[in-house]
């Protein structure tokens, strides 16, 4: 086991790819001189040589189009969009073509491709630069959206998703990237479509995702601590697939359900869970199904403002004491 | 504005339509072929409006009806491992790349016969293993997935050329300008062809656009010479294609090639296009690309009996086509709950 | 009461209200000269002049652009986005620009515009011309959303729209454009945020939108009818504001709700309200909440596969029958 | 290419930074108000580093210093109700149209006294009332939002200009085209300008570039005229403002200006700015505008008094506006919760 940061494994992860097939391309803004603006790229472009690891113009819609036109010919290509805000620029290339033109041409076409960014709240940087966009992903059929939330889980979920045949959108959570976690030795890639048990838990079910699982984990400690509750934390991590048999079968046990989303209110995937979960275990859940999010506003900067509408473990906690209870 | 167009028009092959070159150099069977082509993709198209007019086809539908000679000119000299990327009015581009008529009407009438059976309709138009690469139905997309093909030919080291067919009124979007920029700087082998028919749907480009050649004015902006050609000339454009071709496969980069060219209908199925001068259309039409190419031909020697077998032939062609893909029956629903995924299947969930 | 199809209750709305202010101005593609590709504005030129009714090139992003530029400075824009699929080009514009600006200059600007389009299926048109996008809007913050079912609700929600000081995504369902459907005479506005109780009943409710509405009035008189089922329809029309108080009364009512989204399942609309209900009204149910929508897959094209795949009445009423029985 | 090149520098105004022209016409008090304006936007900024290094300014934040001879020239030459359209390198852009240093320095930290009271930060800055419309942080959206408040103006007869301020990174995304060619086509009072600096992020921009010049060379392609000039010379860009306000208020239409300038620090403040050669970064700190200026000004024969006077006036200036928003408290958590919609509120729901 290495200990590696968040930033680190995404780097690990492509690199592991590249060195495993030539076929995989990387490109995208200050990506490889620089090494990406959160560095998590540093290296590549030593390694792997300028025909591999290329810079690009300010111009989303060229690197997607060149990453979509590159996979249905042959290469497979990781493209990185700084902040996934910006993939507002080019939402055409991924909503639809990317994601459409497998389904349109009868299967013709696949699109070996990656799609990473910076995603997520919580560093200040505002409205235009913090957005948690899972869900604009998930409601498009066609993508396959990850987004993990610790050090291990970049690496093999990355490395899966360089290696799927499908395009995968891989969201890595901005203010995580300084987190330090251990990383299996040797090659590491895990399946993609399977949620884990981040703790086991007896009493509620609590479903999060990225910067909202330790946050979760926490409330857990506290909820167990001060108020005897025992919740189970299911890291999600995958939300297309996703992995329902896991979620379905903990909120079995524990007839409950609480969703910790970063994204704003209306439509996020803690939506979707709730729906399946009120569709498909009504008759087994004890109480109401819980969503803490965001409110549904643009994120302000000053930090005091963020702390105070992002979701936080002691909101968790008062949520699901007051649900318990 | 007066400097800058004589500065654009020094360099650019900007011919009248209608005054076709001698274009000595062309094979004859060159020749032939383009004809023929040009002959196939205008009775394919004439079909496809009937079938229209019979409500056999659904939803909408674009004809490329005059502007045979871009389609024909390209396709011919293109390789066959070439990539092919065109809009919803693509029939004709995916045509040339070998896609039979019966796979082409029957997507039309989304029938089990229809190149994508069904689930992509005339917009859409795609076959891979011609090196058609998709029909793409939202202004500008195809032109950086062009290029992404491009880029992977060239790492791949294939020698292989991408080439990119779209309109005028194309050339006022992002898209446009940030694939033209990206093939530029990666040197990349692509063709990008404005099919230059004076409208995007209803609307005059020229009311809507800063200069007056939409695509060749913008050449310089990406360091590339500004070329203008008789689109409707199938001889300068098969001139036109190889150069641009030749120059891609040595690595001299992309080409913008815009194509002055017509439609005779309208934009699409709903619109008779009477937006559009009696005059003006009536010029085109004179210039229509096929007749004018059979003059030249019987000038050149071509006995009137060979073009009439062409001709015979591929209106008997249509016919079988016509027949076929009318009997073929509906696909099956079952197919359109499949194929979201590499594996097949469609789910999100396990 | 004047009979007006949907697609003439567009145009009547516009003229209405630029009769009445001389701030609204119109523009996009193929929308003056040609009256729009739905011919849905003919005759607005020929009556407001090339001043305020303005044809664009092929530039999504300038056309929302330029809506937002004048929406802060006086203007009151009305901008057509010919199909609803083309939002992904100009996404930027509205989700991270015009939605988010407001707040993130402590309420300095207002954005009292409206963006309208082609939305939904049914049309044969394929997946890049059929989608139902308003759930893309829904999820961000800052836009109002309203998709009307008939012409009555397209000339007040229209007109309405253009009044209010909000920016409002207007989605006219294309298939429903020939619709007939009586308007009140005179001036005619409603109020946003506003849902309709299109048809009242007693066992179960079935919250629809835009073309599904028609479709579940369909099915609600069949199940009446021969299964003996009563179905409160409710036209929903507005998703933001959403008028959650007639949705809960008649769950409460009912104890049931089904909904009918025609968007791809995955984040639709539909996921929001089962979450709302599934936490407010959890003790109130009597049963599962079942959502109806398009299988999460991008439209085909021919007639039969793209019936195949949007919901039906036939669908609807198999639905409902199975979860009352 | 190099026929291409030639055509450009023909017709450009492209003077090696740090040649500074006479400029004889400007009046001495405008001329001072240009020194003031930039020694202010100097100071506000290295006050703004301080605070970042003390841990005081959250987030990022992209300082503009050694471009102050743009916002300076341009904010001079202004009329007080045109409108400013900039981006998340906006702090001088926004100060030169009158907003406070206090509440700069106090959105900055994120606190009451803030401009948006800490809701936008940094990258957002904006001030309605003087017609800042607002900083923008994601690349070429506010392209079209400038053009759009000149088709307001336009429509209103106002006379007012509006003026985008952008960076050389800029020109290669998609909305800077649509929104050249809109503008041309609609023949908008407004003025594209942009900041060649020479680097996007950290790459710079001739690697990613088909062109010399990232704007200029683009002008063409909106039958706009090619404009380079001296960024770091306020005298240069005060009279290149001029001009093009002028031009715009008479109905003329745009103007795209690329002035070329340089940052002396990183992109924004995580950047080192490592990746500059170091004597590339030397020459360029040779002609800092602000120096040079002073120099100009003291040849014309301003007392070294006058000079000393408006420094110490300003940076007495800045330790005030410091003072008052490092006293400023916190905004109430309650503001993240309101001011989504025009009513104050923020509820999606009854
Ligand atoms: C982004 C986008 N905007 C608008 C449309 C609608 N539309 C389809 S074709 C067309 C006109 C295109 O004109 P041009 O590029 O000249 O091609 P032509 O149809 O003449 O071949 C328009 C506006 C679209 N498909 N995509
Ligand atoms: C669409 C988009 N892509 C990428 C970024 C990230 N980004 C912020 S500033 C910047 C560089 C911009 O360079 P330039 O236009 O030259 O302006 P400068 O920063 O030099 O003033 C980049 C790439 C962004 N904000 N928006
Ligand atoms: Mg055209
Ligand atoms: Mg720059």
């Amino acid at each position: 086991m290495a200990e590696l940061t968040y930033r680190e494994a995404v780097g690990a992860a492509i690199a592991q790819e590249m060195r495993l097939d030539t076929n995989v391309v990387f490109l995208g803004e200050d990506v490889a001189a620089a090494g990406g603006v959160f560095k998590t790229t540093a290296g590549l472009l030593d390694e792997f040589g300028p025909e591999r690891v290329k810079d690009t113009p300010i111009s989303e819609q060229a690197i997607i189009g060149a990453a979509m036109g590159a996979s249905m010919t042959g290469l497979k290509p990781i493209a990185e969009i700084m902040f996934s805000d910006f993939f507002a620029v080019c939402w055409d290339l991924v909503a639809n073509q990317i994601a459409k033109t497998r389904y349109m041409t009868d299967g013709q076409c696949s699109f070996p491709l990656v799609l990473r960014s910076a995603n997520g709240g919580g560093s200040r940087f505002g409205a235009q630069h913090s957005q948690s966009i899972e869900n604009w992903a998930m409601a498009i059929p066609g993508l396959k959206v990850i987004a993990p939330s610790n050090s291990a889980d970049v690496m093999g979920l990355l490395a899966a998703s360089i290696r799927d045949p499908d395009p995968v959108m891989f969201f890595e959570q901005k203010s995580l990237y300084a987190l330090k976690g251990e990383v299996p030795d040797g090659e590491h890639v895990e399946s993609l479509g399977v949620a884990k048990i981040a703790r086991a838990g007896t009493d509620v079910t609590v479903a999060a995702l990225a910067a909202m699982v330790p946050r979760a984990l926490k409330a857990a400690e506290v909820l167990q601590d001060q108020h005897g509750i025992s919740c189970e934390v299911v890291d999600v991590r995958s939300l297309v697939p996703l992995d329902t048999q896991t979620i379905l079968d903990s909120v079995t046990r524990t007839s409950r359900l609480v969703t910790v989303e970063e994204n704003p209110r209306l439509c996020g995937w803690g939506a979707e869970l709730a729906s399946i979960v009120a569709e498909e275990l009504f008759w087994n859940l004890d109480g109401p199904i819980v969503r803490i999010t965001t409110p549904h506003i643009p994120l302000p900067s000053a930090d005091e403002l963020e702390d105070a509408v992002m979701p936080s473990s002691e909101q968790i906690v008062q949520n699901i004491k007051h649900l318990v209870d | 504005m007066s400097k800058k167009k004589k500065d654009v028009n020094k360099s650019v092959k900007d011919e009248p339509p209608g005054i076709l070159k001698g274009g000595a150099e062309i094979a004859i069977e060159t020749r032939l072929r383009l004809y023929r082509t040009m002959y196939e993709c205008r009775v394919l198209e004439q079909r496809a409006y009937d079938l229209f007019m019979q409500n056999l086809v659904k939803g909408t539908s674009h004809l490329a009806l005059g502007q045979e000679a871009v389609a024909s000119g390209f396709g011919t000299a293109m390789r066959p491992d070439d990539y092919t990327f065109c809009t919803y009015r693509g029939h004709n581009h995916t045509y040339v790349r070998g896609v039979s008529m019966v796979s082409i009407l029957g997507e039309l009438m989304g029938r089990e016969c229809g190149l994508l059976r069904g689930k992509g309709g005339s917009m859409h138009l795609t076959s891979v293993e011609h090196g058609a690469m998709g029909s793409y139905a939202i202004i500008g997309a195809h032109l950086p997935v062009a290029a992404g093909a491009a880029w992977s030919a060239q790492y791949r080291g294939t020698k292989q050329v991408s080439v990119c067919f779209f309109g005028d009124g194309t050339t006022n979007i992002g898209a446009f300008h940030e694939a033209l920029n990206f093939a530029v700087i990666w040197k990349l082998p692509v063709i990008f062809v404005c099919e230059n028919n004076l409208y995007m749907e209803y609307t005059a480009i020229q009311d809507v656009t800063a200069v007056e050649h939409p695509a060749a004015d913008r050449a310089e902006a990406y360091g590339l010479e500004p070329i203008v050609i008789d689109g409707n000339d199938a001889d300068v454009v098969y001139e036109a294609a190889s150069t641009a071709y030749a120059k891609a496969r040595d690595g001299g980069g992309p080409s913008l090639i815009e194509a002055k060219t017509y439609r005779h209908g309208g934009h699409s199925r709903a619109d008779p296009g009477k937006y559009r001068p009696d005059d003006e259309l009536q010029a085109w039409l004179d210039k229509d690309p096929i007749p004018m190419y059979r003059e030249r031909l019987v000038g050149l020697g071509i006995e009137e009996s060979q073009l009439k077998e062409i001709e015979s032939e591929t209106d008997e062609m249509v016919e079988l086509a016509t027949e076929e893909a009318r009997n073929s029956p509906s696909p099956s629903t079952d197919i359109a709950f499949i194929d979201v995924w590499a594996d097949g299947g469609a789910s999100w969930r396990n």
